[in-house]
């Protein structure tokens, strides 16, 4: 995670960066996945279905704005 | 954004998005979900489709008029807060009838209720990356 | 059973008429008719639930049916239903206006529904009974404003705009933090629970720290200074059709809330914020005032007026003695009709002239002397010149303050009545470029009250009407006056309002 | 009483019907209502002066214990009579003087709008109603001369005449709700016949400086008499009326009025001499030293105000009776005079004085009228102001102390008055005839009819004093002290040392009438009318407040959002911290010590937020500075997860994801970050983290209470039993708490109206 | 871990307000953004805070036992977010309309609403 970390805060491009905030989201949700399994609680578990879900709509926007940006 | 690889995925993401949406809404009530929740997500998956389908493609198959879905959204909520009126209650007293649904649960007002915010939710969320996509 | 069905009409007529508004679209006409009926109803709801309090006492509704303090409650005072009734009436005031003013097609169908929406903030943010429930009936209120304020917008609007949403922002910020630390020291979130359980809380700072959040939130919105600057950086830039309601009310919400609040839930009397607010009252009355002095257009003179006139309200709050705070509550009442009427002078004079400049402006008393007529009886009753509203506001006020008998009371209160003066210059400037001072354009062709009737039939009747209403408080103010003391004397029994709210069940 | 209001009244209100039906002969119609008003009055005369006071009372609010109280006794039953009987001659006077107007039918509404309010004032029995009445007179004063509101000096004139006389007000009502605190009524009759209340009470003194305040503007009394001569921008019948007849003499009225109130307190009697002396004397030089006809009369007015005031102050039987008689008699030549001034000015199209003479051959009415008056002024034998002169004489010469100095005072502005009535009564008259704008002729009749009416009557009334006047002086200065002692007027007293100063006056009068244009000239040349005065430090304030104003608004409202914030939150964290400081009650460390401890995957979040953080705010571009925001959002989902919120961290997320896109999507459309905004980073970060370590604090010291939440303790117990729902958070969504998300969705529906409406119909019209 | 998340909280509260008084338009809205995540953070934390176990009735029980989450705070965090959001999507908005109109992008530049004309 802490590489994910030092990718994102040297750059040196943008699309390092956002690839290191994608891979950083799908960490969260892995760490999600652990936390509810320590608590035992399936509610946890959903949150990380949904982050799932719209992980890729973030990555998605960010390579959208970087395509209309080399238009 | 049209690349095949999205097309194809979004276009079998889409029910999914809906069904799960949905799933959030109506579990709202007994676990992490509920009517904001899942329409955020409805209408995350709209906006997805719309970003790589193209806003005029998604609004066509949808059949949305963004401000009548906000207005449908907000009547259902009105009147499932108005309705206990007419049962001599105070506003948003919850009514429950007695059968029960399976997956869903008792059926209440408090459930329109969050039915509503979930059509509003989608109303707004569409509105607002429609026309800021279009323009 | 907790149930008032003019409470329930009260909130509920907006609302479903801002969603007819919505599922009718496009189709203006229908629309302007519904929202017409729909004003003049809610007026009505407003009218009878004001009936019901005086009768039967402070009136509850339990959102839920839950018990009371754990569900919403929507409490209905004197001093709120007055508040409800006042909102009530400008806003079929305002929609005359409005409709009158707008003539674009696609304004109105945005300015429609959202007006209603502004209306049920309004009235969901006097009824509100507690405290996070008021923040969201505030923000109800401050988002409809916005898109009031950036209809078919221009340069200004936008700057002015952007100015006031981040400046709410921030009091939002506030607003959120005090009702936290409130909740944090006491558990709960109703307000006359809030108000029973926060003089035994064990720490006597934290309350007085959440109080000062609070101030500052609700000043902000009130337009005290230094907290003023959003108002006169937004209210003159946008069409007054337009934005009518907002300027009329918006700062007294803010009054409203002050007054709620520092005698319901934290008694002022005695407190260090008590001086503060004097102090900060004097300051906002001059600052406000030498503003309109400085101002030579005519919607910016008016917009600095408020924060004068804030400056009164906030002092006889501040004074905390009966008398003191029904003259705070006399001047709002007041204010909001005179200025509300000054501004729609304004617009009504850009509509013939069509500039706010005073310099491009003048002759008017040749052109409409009838207009010169409602202006004067709309100015010179904000000056405060005797027999008209401003003065009885002023009377109540100064005889409040010097009763007090506390020397920085009464320096406030001869500061307020100097003050006066300074407003009388600024209005009579008004007077002098506007009406007296010969169009530099040349003669203009005459109209005549008829004529103005024709032109500009909703707004001509809507200043008509205010200024009757004006004229009649002005001549018999005993009831209006005996109903502001009527809340205050519920006010400072805030026993009252606390058992009404806790006693059903206990 | 009423019924006179009543009818002026009406009049006020008819009388713009009536200029519509009768364009030409507004003011003849419309002087019947003041001819009727003084028939009434004097219908009532009789009475009052057999039975005493009539009052009227009639409740008007009562919770303020404020009544409509009238009363008609001495005092008052004169001033009606002066004011509706001049009443009907200005009125007749307008109608000629303003027959070439265009806008006249506005001037009748606020003449009559005037006329009402006077007389309410003088007839009000209760200090409140008094008041409205007082501010009543001022407004109309100022619509009156701004009557010729294209001219810009008049509407300067009217404004400055306004603000003089209601700041006055504003002192005087600052006096009567004293009053009113002190006594607890605001009824004249209670506050004399509990004199004693308000004569124990500390703050008298303050009460009567206050009241004489507001007198002194109203009555041009030095220092603020300077608005009187400016006031002369408006028409000859306002000036005739308000301005020498009766609005200048309300702060008389109200001195004679208060006197039996503050007879007793010192400050009162002293001010009202000094004020009085200085005032004559001022208003006499300045009146000598100017041309121009409208402010010599402005100024004589200033002076026999001041003579009033004087008389009122001295507070001795003589020194009542001189001031009414003197009143009486300035009223009744000084209308006259103004009046003649108007026809003059309307006629020969110019005022100056040293640019007229050979008038008399042209304006014989106009002639005798004004020779009439002047001699009355000058205080000539038969006339009324002979008679006035004498009592005036002998009551300052017996006045109680500083008799001889203000005795002095008194008969050298009497001589200038002389001298000046050599001017007006004779010089413009007669010689050969100067060069003037106009080709002078006589004014028509009704321009007439005031001017010989009234100057005759100065001269009938000298005769017949004993018949006409004096009944009617005596009660109104009875009224005022309660004087037994019977008003005796009459001609001739017989070679007494003030007859002889009578004929001094004459003589010297006319050796200053004869050198005045020797004074005047070398005057001119110190222009001393130029001085720094009262009217340069009103002129010079207005000024300053301008300028000040335009600094302080220029200063706070710069325009500059960062200033705003600042402010605002100087001012929380100010009140914050002396509330905290105030009271020194700190938590000690050791409530802190039972807090939950870290777990390591807690740590690494915080560390990511953290990051996130910095990053924001040190980036450089705005896309690395969104994405670090979303790095601080999704961690504070994740925190909110960690404990116990799946709902709000699963929100969280959701609305994190859609305002990024959202950001991202208008991103092509922002601007690119300004390296400006780095200028003066250090300083602007000392009170953002004020502001921040002081919510941190508050945070933590919450935290060392303990609260029980009986509202929380509801929602665990009931939320499933009542509300049927396991998910205790979605249960206060909908149900418990439905109504704030009831608003919460309709600040979404609107947000994206506003957002519909800012995208689709402002891209028009940028 | 409330000492660390409330030194956190005031962090990002003096971090919004820094950012809010820079110039740049485009940093306004971000420290509207931040300031609003502190403040839900303040909410959060105003109610003591559990780990782990959230408010949600257990399927075989009928009350919520202690230990849980307070859901209030929760609630209202829930509502202020929503409002938050939709404030928050009108101002992007809004300054994006700011900037195409008076090709600005510096605050200190928009004061045309406030002179003396």
């Amino acid at each position: 995670m802490l590489l994910v970390i030092i990718r994102f805060l040297k750059g040196p491009t943008l699309p390092d960066r956002v690839t290191a905030f994608d891979l950083f989201t799908t960490l969260v949700i892995a760490s999600i996945a652990i936390f509810s399994l320590t608590w035992e609680n399936v509610n946890f578990l959903d949150v990380a279905v949904v982050l799932s879900l719209i992980a890729f709509l973030g990555a998605l926007s960010f390579a959208y704005y970087i395509f209309k940006r080399k238009d | 954004m049209r690349t095949v690889i999205l097309q194809t995925s979004i276009r079998l993401l889409m029910p999914l998005f809906i069904i799960f949406s949905l799933f959030l809404l109506f579990r709202g009530h007994n676990a992490a979900g509920g009517g904001f929740i899942g329409g955020l997500l409805a209408s995350i998956g709209l906006f997805t489709r719309s970003m790589i389908l193209g806003v005029n493609n998604t609004i066509a198959k949808y059949k949305i008029q963004p401000i009548g879905i906000i207005a449908s959204g907000l009547l259902v909520s009105a009147i499932s807060v108005i309705s206990p009126i007419f049962l001599g209650k105070p506003l948003m007293t919850g009514i429950w009838f007695d059968f029960t649904i399976p997956l869903i649960g008792k059926i209440g007002t408090p459930l329109f209720f969050d039915i509503g915010v979930y059509i509003l939710v989608i109303g707004v969320v569409s509105n607002i990356t429609f026309t800021l996509s279009k323009n | 059973m907790n149930m008032n069905v003019a409470i329930v009409l009260t909130l509920t007529i907006p609302l479903l008429t801002a969603i007819a508004m919505l599922a009718l679209w496009g189709k203006s006409k229908l629309q302007v008719f519904i929202g017409g009926l729909s004003t003049l109803f809610h007026l009505a709801a407003t009218l009878w639930l004001f009936r019901d309090v005086k009768a039967q006492g402070i009136q509850l509704l339990s959102i839920g049916n839950w018990p009371n303090g754990f569900g919403i409650m929507l409490v209905a005072d004197t001093m709120a239903s007055l508040y409800l009734v006042l909102s009530a009436f400008m806003a079929l005031m305002a929609y005359w206006y409005a409709i009158s003013y707008i003539k674009s097609k696609t304004s109105l169908s945005i300015f429609l529904p959202v007006f209603f929406f502004l209306i049920f903030g309004l009235s969901g943010t006097f009824l509100a009974g507690d405290l996070f429930n008021l923040y969201v009936w505030f923000e109800v209120m401050l988002v409809s404003s916005f898109v009031l304020f950036t209809i078919g917008a221009n340069r200004q609007q936008f700057e002015g705009s952007l100015k006031y949403v981040a400046i709410n922002v921030l009091s939002s910020t506030f607003f959120l933090v005090g009702i936290a630390l409130l909740y944090g020291l006491t558990g709960h979130l109703n307000m006359a629970y809030i108000a029973k359980d926060l003089p035994l809380v064990s720490n006597q700072q934290l309350p007085n720290i959440a109080a000062t959040f609070f101030f500052i939130s609700f000043g902000i919105k009130a337009a005290i200074f230094p907290l003023f600057f959003w108002l006169p950086a937004t209210y003159h830039t946008a069409p007054i059709g337009l934005t009518a309601l907002v300027v009329a009310l918006l700062t007294k919400v803010g009054i409203y809330a002050l007054t709620r609040f520092f005698t319901l839930i934290y008694p002022l009397q005695g407190t260090i914020l008590q001086t503060v607010m004097l102090v900060l009252a004097a300051l906002t009355m001059v600052i406000g005032v030498l503003g309109a002095a400085a101002q030579v257009d005519f919607r910016k003179i008016l917009s600095f007026h408020i924060v004068s006139q804030i400056g009164y309200m906030v002092m006889g709050l501040a004074i905390y003695t009966p008398l003191a705070i029904a003259g705070s509550l006399f001047f709002v009442v007041h204010n909001v009709l005179v200025k509300t009427n000054l501004f729609f002078i304004a617009g009504s004079v850009n509509t013939i002239s069509g500039s706010y400049k005073l310099k491009e402006l003048g002759g008017l008393i040749q052109q409409t002397p009838w207009l010169a007529l409602l202006f004067v009886i709309s100015a010179f009753s904000l000056t405060g010149i005797p027999p008209l509203t401003g003065f009885w506001g002023k009377y109540l006020l100064a005889r409040g303050g010097f009763e007090e008998g506390n020397s920085l009371v009464i320096g406030v209160t001869a500061i307020s009545l100097m003050v006066s003066l300074l407003t009388l210059f600024s209005m009579t400037k008004i007077w002098n470029e506007v009406f007296w001072k010969p169009n530099p354009a040349g003669e203009q062709p005459k109209l005549d009250l008829l004529n103005l009737l024709k032109n500009q039939p909703g707004m001509m009747l809507s200043i008509l009407a205010i200024t009757i209403l004006v004229l009649a408080i002005s001549f018999a103010p005993e009831t209006l006056i005996n109903w502001c003391n009527e809340s205050t004397s519920i006010i400072s029994g805030r026993q009252n309002y606390i058992n009404s709210v806790i006693g059903v069940n206990n | 009483m009423v019924i006179i209001l009543t009818i002026s009244l009406l009049l006020t209100f008819i009388s713009i019907p009536v200029h519509r039906l009768s364009p030409n002969r507004t003011g003849n119609w419309l002087s019947l209502f003041p001819l009727g008003i003084f028939a009434l009055a004097l219908s009532k005369l009789d009475h009052v002066i057999r039975q005493g006071s009539i009052i009227e009372k009639y409740s008007w609010i009562s919770s303020l214990n404020l009544n409509l109280t009238f009363r008609l006794d001495g005092l008052s039953v004169f001033f009606v009579l002066l004011i509706s009987g001049v009443g009907f001659f200005i009125f007749n006077y307008a109608n000629g003087y303003l027959w070439e107007d265009k806008n006249k039918r506005l001037f009748y509404l606020y003449l009559s709008l005037f006329m009402t309010a006077m007389l309410g004032l003088v007839m009000s029995g209760n200090l409140i109603v008094l008041f409205i009445f007082w501010e009543l007179t001022s407004l109309s004063s100022y619509l009156l001369i701004g009557y010729y509101h294209n001219n810009e000096e008049s509407r300067k004139s009217a404004l400055m005449a306004m603000l003089v006389t209601v700041s006055g007000g504003l002192f005087m009502l600052a006096g009567f709700i004293l009053i009113g605190i002190e006594v607890g009524s605001y009824e004249l009759n209670d506050i004399i016949t509990n004199i004693n209340v308000l004569s124990e009470s500390k703050v008298k003194p303050l009460i009567a400086i206050l009241i004489l305040v507001g007198a002194s503007t109203k009555s041009a009394q030095f220092p603020f008499h300077f608005w009187l001569p400016n006031a002369m921008a408006a028409p000859a019948p306002v000036s005739a009326f308000l301005h020498s007849t009766t609005m200048v003499k309300a702060g008389v009225f109200l001195i004679a009025r208060l006197i039996p109130l503050f007879a007793d307190t010192g400050v009162w009697s002293l001010t009202l001499i000094h004020i009085g002396t200085i005032t004559m004397v001022y208003g006499a030089l300045s009146a000598f030293l100017h041309n121009d006809m409208k402010k010599v009369l402005a100024y004589t007015t200033i002076s026999a105000l001041g003579i009033m005031t004087m008389l009122l102050g001295i507070g001795t039987t003589t020194s009542v009776q001189a001031a009414m008689v003197f009143l009486l008699a300035h009223a009744l030549y000084k209308s006259t005079l103004f009046m003649v001034t108007g026809n003059i000015d309307h006629e020969a199209g110019t005022r100056d004085l040293s640019a007229l003479s050979g008038l008399g051959k042209f304006m014989p009415f106009t002639f005798y009228s004004s020779v009439l008056a002047s001699l009355s002024m000058a205080g000539v034998i038969p006339f009324f102001g002979f008679i006035a002169k004498e009592i005036l004489y002998g009551a300052t010469f017996s006045a109680p102390f500083a008799s001889g100095l203000i005795g002095f005072l008194t008969f050298s502005t009497g001589v200038i008055f002389t001298s000046i009535a050599f001017e007006f009564g004779y010089k413009i008259f007669t010689g050969e005839k100067s060069t003037m704008p106009k080709k002078p002729h006589e004014a028509p009749a009704s321009m007439l009819i005031g001017p010989i009416f009234l100057a005759t009557l100065g001269l009938v009334g000298g005769i017949f004093s004993e018949q006409l006047a004096q009944p009617i002086l005596h009660h109104s200065s009875s009224q005022i002290l309660n004087i037994e002692k019977v008003l005796k007027l009459g001609i001739w007293h017989g070679f007494t040392l003030i007859f002889a100063l009578s004929l001094l006056t004459l003589l010297l009068g006319y050796i200053l009438y004869k050198s005045r244009k020797n004074i005047l000239t070398i005057s001119s040349k110190f222009k001393l009318t130029e001085l720094f005065g009262p009217e340069k430090i009103y002129t010079k304030s207005i000024t300053a407040l301008l300028e000040i104003a335009k600094k302080q608004t220029l200063f706070f409202q710069s325009g500059n959002l960062k200033n705003y914030f600042l402010v605002i939150v100087a001012t929380l964290l100010v009140l914050v911290w002396t509330q905290m400081l105030y009271l020194g009650e700190f938590p000690s460390l050791q409530s802190f010590e039972e807090l939950t401890r870290l777990k390591w995957y807690e740590i690494i979040f915080i560390l990511i937020m953290a990051i996130g953080l910095v990053n924001t705010i040190a980036a450089q571009s705005r896309i690395t500075s969104i994405v670090s925001l979303g790095l601080i959002g999704y961690g504070t989902a994740a925190t909110f997860l960690y404990f116990g919120g799946p709902d709000v961290a699963m929100t969280q997320f959701l609305v994190e994801t859609l305002t990024i896109v959202l950001f991202v999507l208008t991103l092509n459309h922002l601007p690119k970050f300004i390296p400006l905004s780095r200028t003066s980073k250090p300083k602007l970060l000392l009170l953002p983290l004020l502001f921040g370590a002081t919510l941190t604090i508050l945070l933590l010291w919450i935290h060392t209470l303990q609260t029980p939440s009986p509202v929380k303790d509801f929602y665990a117990q009931s939320s499933y039993l009542l509300a049927k729902g396991r998910n205790v958070v979605n249960v206060i969504l909908v149900d418990f708490r439905g109504l704030d998300t009831m608003g919460e969705i309709v600040v979404l529906a609107i947000a994206s109206l506003g957002i519909f409406s800012l995208l689709k119909y402002t891209s028009k019209n940028t | 871990m409330e000492i660390v998340l409330a030194i956190l909280t005031g962090l990002l509260f003096a971090a919004g307000l820094y950012l809010m008084l820079h110039r740049g338009i485009v940093k306004l809205i971000i420290g509207i953004m931040m300031l609003s995540y502190a403040t839900n953070l303040f909410i959060f934390l105003i109610a003591r805070i559990t780990r782990g176990v959230p408010a949600i009735i257990n399927q075989a029980k009928e009350v919520l036992t202690p230990p849980f989450a307070d859901p209030i705070p929760q609630a209202l965090i829930l509502t202020a977010i929503v409002i938050g959001f939709g404030i928050q999507a009108f101002v992007i908005v809004l300054i994006r309309k700011v900037y195409k109109v008076t090709g600005t992008s510096d605050m200190e530049k928009l004061n045309s609403t406030e002179t003396i004309d």
